[in-house]
């Protein structure tokens, strides 16, 4: 996790300075939040819904980002067909460190309503990408995005950056 | 004349008051930035009846904050295919080159981090070193959006440096110096002094009211090319080369170009100011008149700039990258030649 | 000459006006609902999350086989006479169906409403509740089932025993009536 | 000598090479995951092959497994902005074979939520053709203003994109009391939203410069790939299945097809499509003005139909005017509940293949406003 990395051994257990800083690196994290602007399907107009002025997605602190280099995280909103899958795993793949994934709808989330005959549908985007939140709607109405985006926030906020076993979750 | 540095009065010339002089700037780009990026996200809300960023601090007043220290903890990527060494000079040298143009701005009539009697042919200079950048930035991550950014960054800068130089060459025939602080000088007094109003003189100068006006409009059309605002956004534009010259960068490089941006908007703003809008002087002659207060005046001002020139992004579409050319040569040359001519004529016979 | 001048204009007044719009916009009453403190009233008719209602359903399927994605898993067993635990319907009258398991899979579930009007019973209803994105896909897999699992393993058994009780006492009816008769086979 | 010859080489007969560019399937102006393989000569734009599959769900396919009712959820997620619409051909046709008259007070609220339901599309067409021409002012008031109207369907149907409100012989909700008041609150927003539009983007100049007379689309090329909807109308057919073959109630209203006119650049350019949808959305607002003026507000909003929906066998070809174009259902039915065979005529996906036609020679820049006056989806696109 680049500069993560760097700092994670010889500071284990922390300290209160080191509590701090790390809280005020995971403020900025979540406060800030790049997204990279991906629209599949239904969901994408129920996301460009988000984005307009009712619901305003720029609250949250997050900026569309049309290159993955520079996203924070990314939203899959809609039906993944195998022929997109590794479109998305290479996207996803070229997304900076530290880097999440919200899944939104049915469709990303299992599949959705063409778990069951389709042969060409992904069955849950986390069979290729590590999934961090899901947002269940067919599509979800645009405040659940944005609770789904809090979740996210709250996730990024009690991340352990120094200490190891408490950030892979042994501890 | 009267000296134009405070800090080297107080402290003489010695290595610390170089690293202060230095400092002071870079500090101010810094902060300068961090306020920009906040004014562009409100913004551009409010013109959209949004509300912007909201849950960072109170109203969101520390988002770009927030951004920086995200920005500080992305993993640095260089992409394999890239040619590495420019890839990781590209952002430096834009940043530096946006940086760079600080060192001449006058700030107040006592503060200017280096007074050189070339000031306006410096920045002008220095402006073309960021065109340098985004080249060798596009070239070098080997990204078929980039390269096009970069070639389409190169041709619109050399298109629209004629006309921002004809334009600040009128002032500059007007005032017979091209050192900007002797140009804030020269517009002291009340608002109609300023050379946007045709700068101090006679009534005669009413002649040359309607071409100062029309170099200041060609000039703010060009420093918004210059800069890649929207509506000549087309190097980065968003809905054809996915982000441009800057697709492959992400994490700090990425950051240095974002900065670099609202700095070289801010850098345009200070010479609007300067060469048109009487640069520290205060409006009403000896009202809040002074080095203390031309600061702020000098930031006043060249905020209202950077204002508008967001106000224009969020209001306006993208030119193609042939009408942006047709514009540069076809319309603002001869019409900032023609004020030039003009004006050169009323210097002549005055 | 002149077209070139007007064209300019044109051009140059045409920004100008939209300028004029967009500064009108600064100043506009912002529209925005902020979600977490403020909430849009939603239609009481919105159609969200699905709950059940134990008590009224009857396990009949009709959802089951309404549903288009298949999100719905339902088993039931009958209420055998002797069952020590027996119950009534929200309506009163007497439960002849164990809902022994009633499962949604909220990461399927396309909320099309065409479970909700083909329930007979009105037992199953769309909420208004949106907010319950997870961390874990398993936590939007919803069971509804009243039973624990022991005791639905025990209806089972119920119900297997009285199945088999009986077919013997048809078995045994049967030999009393017509002893040459082919045994019937007992059903699970 | 020599040296003169040097310079005479013409520009045709340098050495350059052609780039090719992959645009998409995650493009931000793809409209979705369209993936285009453009051949560029520097800006210049010599050839467009569009490759289609990335959001391929099998509609077709799916529908042989659902029976009639099951497949209204998937018929929505085809074309999902104008859901309500595309409900309407199909449940027509199902109407038609079953032989069911539907009340009088369905047909007026069908017309008002396809009419809404347009509205809508044509303002999200609209919207991201400005943001592909780079403004994106408009795109958010009109998804402001497309906010309201998903409001009154939501009211009605209780979902605020994937309707599912056509039912065989009805819709799923009743007019709620404040229905009319609303709808023509909305009415007014989006007239008073289009008129401040009109300037802020349609008639700017810079936009007028990128639009006009770029991607031309004359009549007869547009009738020979059989394009539909505002596409044909842009290039000055006035075809419309509301008028040339009135479905539903639609011979009731008074209400004009405006066509591509020329008013600024070309007939058939990507200006004078938007301009089509432009006043397609008024002409939807008159006519939901006259429904609501005529709609009876008491009755049943659902006819007497069986339980179980099996339809007589035979075949049924139905079709309707969609905010795309002609959007057609061909059901084949062996007499069970199910389907045999549905066949979907997506006008996206007829609308979309114009594309390598209309757009060689134009700049890059170009290309993604073309796409962007088509107005595709798709989700019909590759069903």
């Amino acid at each position: 996790m680049g500069l993560l990395n760097k700092l994670d051994d010889p500071y284990e257990g922390g300290g209160i300075v080191l509590g701090k800083v790390e809280e005020l690196l995971n403020w900025g994290r979540s406060k800030s939040d790049w997204y990279l602007h991906f629209g599949l399907a239904c969901c994408a107009i129920e996301f460009m819904a988000m984005n307009a002025s009712h619901f305003d997605f720029m609250r949250f602190g997050t900026i569309p980002r049309t290159s993955p280099r520079q996203a924070d995280f990314i939203m899959i909103t809609g039906t993944v067909t195998f022929k997109m899958a590794d479109r998305i795993k290479i996207l996803y793949e070229q997304m900076a460190e530290p880097k999440y994934v919200i899944s939104v709808g049915s469709c990303s989330n299992s599949g959705g309503p063409y778990w069951e005959h389709g042969y060409h549908v992904l069955k849950g985007i986390d069979q290729i990408i590590p999934v961090d939140v899901y947002i269940p709607g067919c599509p979800p109405r645009p405040e659940a995005f944005e609770e789904g985006m809090i979740l996210l926030q709250k996730k990024i906020s009690r991340q352990a950056i120094f200490n190891k076993r408490k950030r892979l979750g042994t501890e | 004349m009267q000296s134009t540095n405070f800090i080297w009065d107080l402290f003489g010339v010695n290595l610390l008051t170089v690293v202060a002089v230095v400092a002071l700037p870079l500090g101010f780009v810094l902060i300068y930035a961090l306020v920009a990026i906040l004014a562009e996200l409100k913004i551009s809300a409010w013109i959209q009846e949004r509300l912007g960023p909201m849950r960072t601090g109170p109203y969101g007043i520390l988002q770009p904050v927030a951004e920086v220290i995200k920005l500080l903890q992305k993993e640095d990527i260089t992409p394999d295919a890239s040619s590495k060494l420019l890839y990781n000079l590209a952002p430096f040298i834009i940043f530096s080159g946006a940086y760079a143009a600080f060192a001449v701005i006058p700030f107040s009539s006592a503060f200017m981090p280096a007074n050189i009697n070339v000031g306006l042919f410096y920045v002008f200079a220095i402006g073309s070193i960021s065109a340098m950048g985004i080249v060798m930035g596009g070239w070098a991550s080997s990204n078929k959006y980039s390269l096009m950014g970069a070639m389409r960054s190169v041709s619109q800068l050399i298109s629209y440096e004629i006309p921002a130089a004809m334009a600040v060459l009128s002032i500059v025939v007007l005032s017979s110096s091209m050192n900007m602080q002797e140009i804030s000088h020269a517009q002291t007094g009340y608002f109609w002094d300023w050379y946007l109003f045709g700068g101090p003189g006679s009534w005669t100068k009413v002649f040359i009211i309607p071409f100062t006006i029309t170099l200041a409009i060609a000039y703010f059309i060009a420093s918004l090319a210059e800069t890649n605002r929207v509506p000549f956004d087309i190097p980065e534009g968003e809905s054809e080369l996915v982000a441009g010259f800057h697709t492959e960068y992400g994490g700090i490089k990425f950051a240095m170009f974002y900065f670099a941006e609202y700095a070289n908007m801010f850098v345009v703003s200070a010479i609007f100011t300067t060469i048109f809008l009487g640069g520290w002087n205060s409006p009403f002659g000896e009202f809040l008149q002074g080095p203390g207060w031309g600061v702020m005046w000098f930031i006043l001002k060249s905020f209202s700039i950077v204002f508008v020139q967001i106000w224009v992004r969020w209001t306006l579409p993208r030119f193609r990258v042939d009408q942006l050319m047709y514009l540069g040569w076809k319309v603002l040359l001869p019409v900032s030649f023609i004020c030039f001519f003009a004006i050169s004529l009323f210097v002549m016979f005055k | 000459m002149l077209t070139y001048f007007k064209n300019i204009w044109i051009g140059f007044y045409s920004a100008l006006v939209g300028m004029k719009i967009t500064w009108k916009h600064i100043f506009a009453k912002k529209v925005t609902i902020q979600y977490p403190d403020e909430r849009f009233p939603l239609p009481s008719n919105a159609r969200n999350r699905l709950q059940l209602m134990p008590a009224r359903c009857t396990g009949c399927t009709l959802c089951v086989a309404a549903c288009p994605v298949n999100c719905i898993t339902l088993e039931t067993v009958r209420v055998v006479p002797d069952d020590p635990h027996q119950e009534l319907y929200e309506n009163g009258t007497p439960r002849k169906m164990w809902v022994t398991r009633y499962e949604m899979d909220f990461a399927k579930c396309c909320f099309c409403g065409l479970c909700v009007a083909a329930c007979p019973s009105d037992a199953i209803h769309h909420t208004t509740d949106f907010e319950y994105s997870s961390l874990d896909r398993s936590h939007l897999y919803y069971k509804f089932q009243t039973l624990t699992p022991e005791q639905a393993e025990e209806k089972k058994r119920l119900f297997a025993e009285f199945k088999a009780r009986e077919a013997r006492e048809k078995e045994a009816k049967a030999q009393a009536a017509k002893p040459d008769a082919p045994r019937p086979e007992a059903e699970v | 000598m020599s040296e003169k010859k040097k310079i005479d080489i013409e520009y045709s007969q340098l050495d350059s090479e052609r780039m090719r560019i992959n645009v998409g399937p995650q493009h931000p102006s793809t409209h979705g995951v369209l993936r285009l393989e453009v051949e560029v000569d520097g800006e210049i734009v010599t050839d467009v092959v569009p490759h289609l599959g990335y959001l391929h769900r099998s509609f077709e396919k799916h529908c042989e497994y659902m029976t009639y009712p099951q497949i209204i959820p998937y018929i929505d997620r085809m074309d999902y902005i104008s859901a309500m619409n595309n409900e309407w051909p199909y449940v027509m046709a199902l109407e038609k074979m079953l032989d069911v008259k539907v009340p009088e007070k369905v047909e007026y609220l069908r017309v008002i939520v396809a009419e809404l339901n347009r509205i809508a599309n044509h303002q999200i067409a609209v919207a991201t053709f400005g943001l592909d021409a780079g403004a994106f002012t408009p795109f958010l008031f009109y998804f402001r203003d497309r906010e309201y109207i998903i409001w009154i369907l939501e009211k009605l149907s209780g979902a605020r994109l994937l309707y599912n409100y056509f039912r065989v012989g009805g819709v799923a909700g009743d007019v709620y009391p404040t229905f009319k008041e609303e709808c023509h609150d909305v009415i007014a927003k989006v007239r008073k939203t289009n008129a401040e539009v009109m300037n802020l983007l349609i008639h700017n100049n810079i936009f007028i410069k990128r639009t006009a007379g770029v991607g031309i689309l004359t009549p007869d090329v547009a009738i020979n790939y059989g394009c539909s909807g505002p596409v044909l109308r842009g290039s000055g057919m006035a075809h419309d299945l509301r008028r040339d073959e009135p479905y539903s109630i639609y011979d009731r209203f008074d209400f004009d097809i405006p066509v591509g006119k020329g008013e600024v650049g070309v007939v058939g350019d990507c200006w004078n499509r938007n301009m089509v949808r432009m006043h397609e959305m008024e002409q939807s607002c008159r006519i939901i003005e006259q429904a609501l003026e005529q709609m009876p507000m008491e009755g049943d909003v659902t006819a007497a139909i069986p339980k179980r929906i099996k339809l007589p066998k035979g075949e049924i070809y139905s079709r309707a005017e969609n905010p795309k174009g002609e959007l057609g259902f061909y059901i084949v039915s062996n007499g069970t509940d199910k389907p045999e065979r549905l066949k979907a005529r997506g006008p996206s996906f007829v609308n979309l293949s114009v594309i390598p036609e209309i757009s060689k020679g134009y700049m890059f820049a170009d290309l993604i406003l073309i796409l962007g006056s088509i107005d595709i989806v798709l989700g019909e696109v590759d069903r």
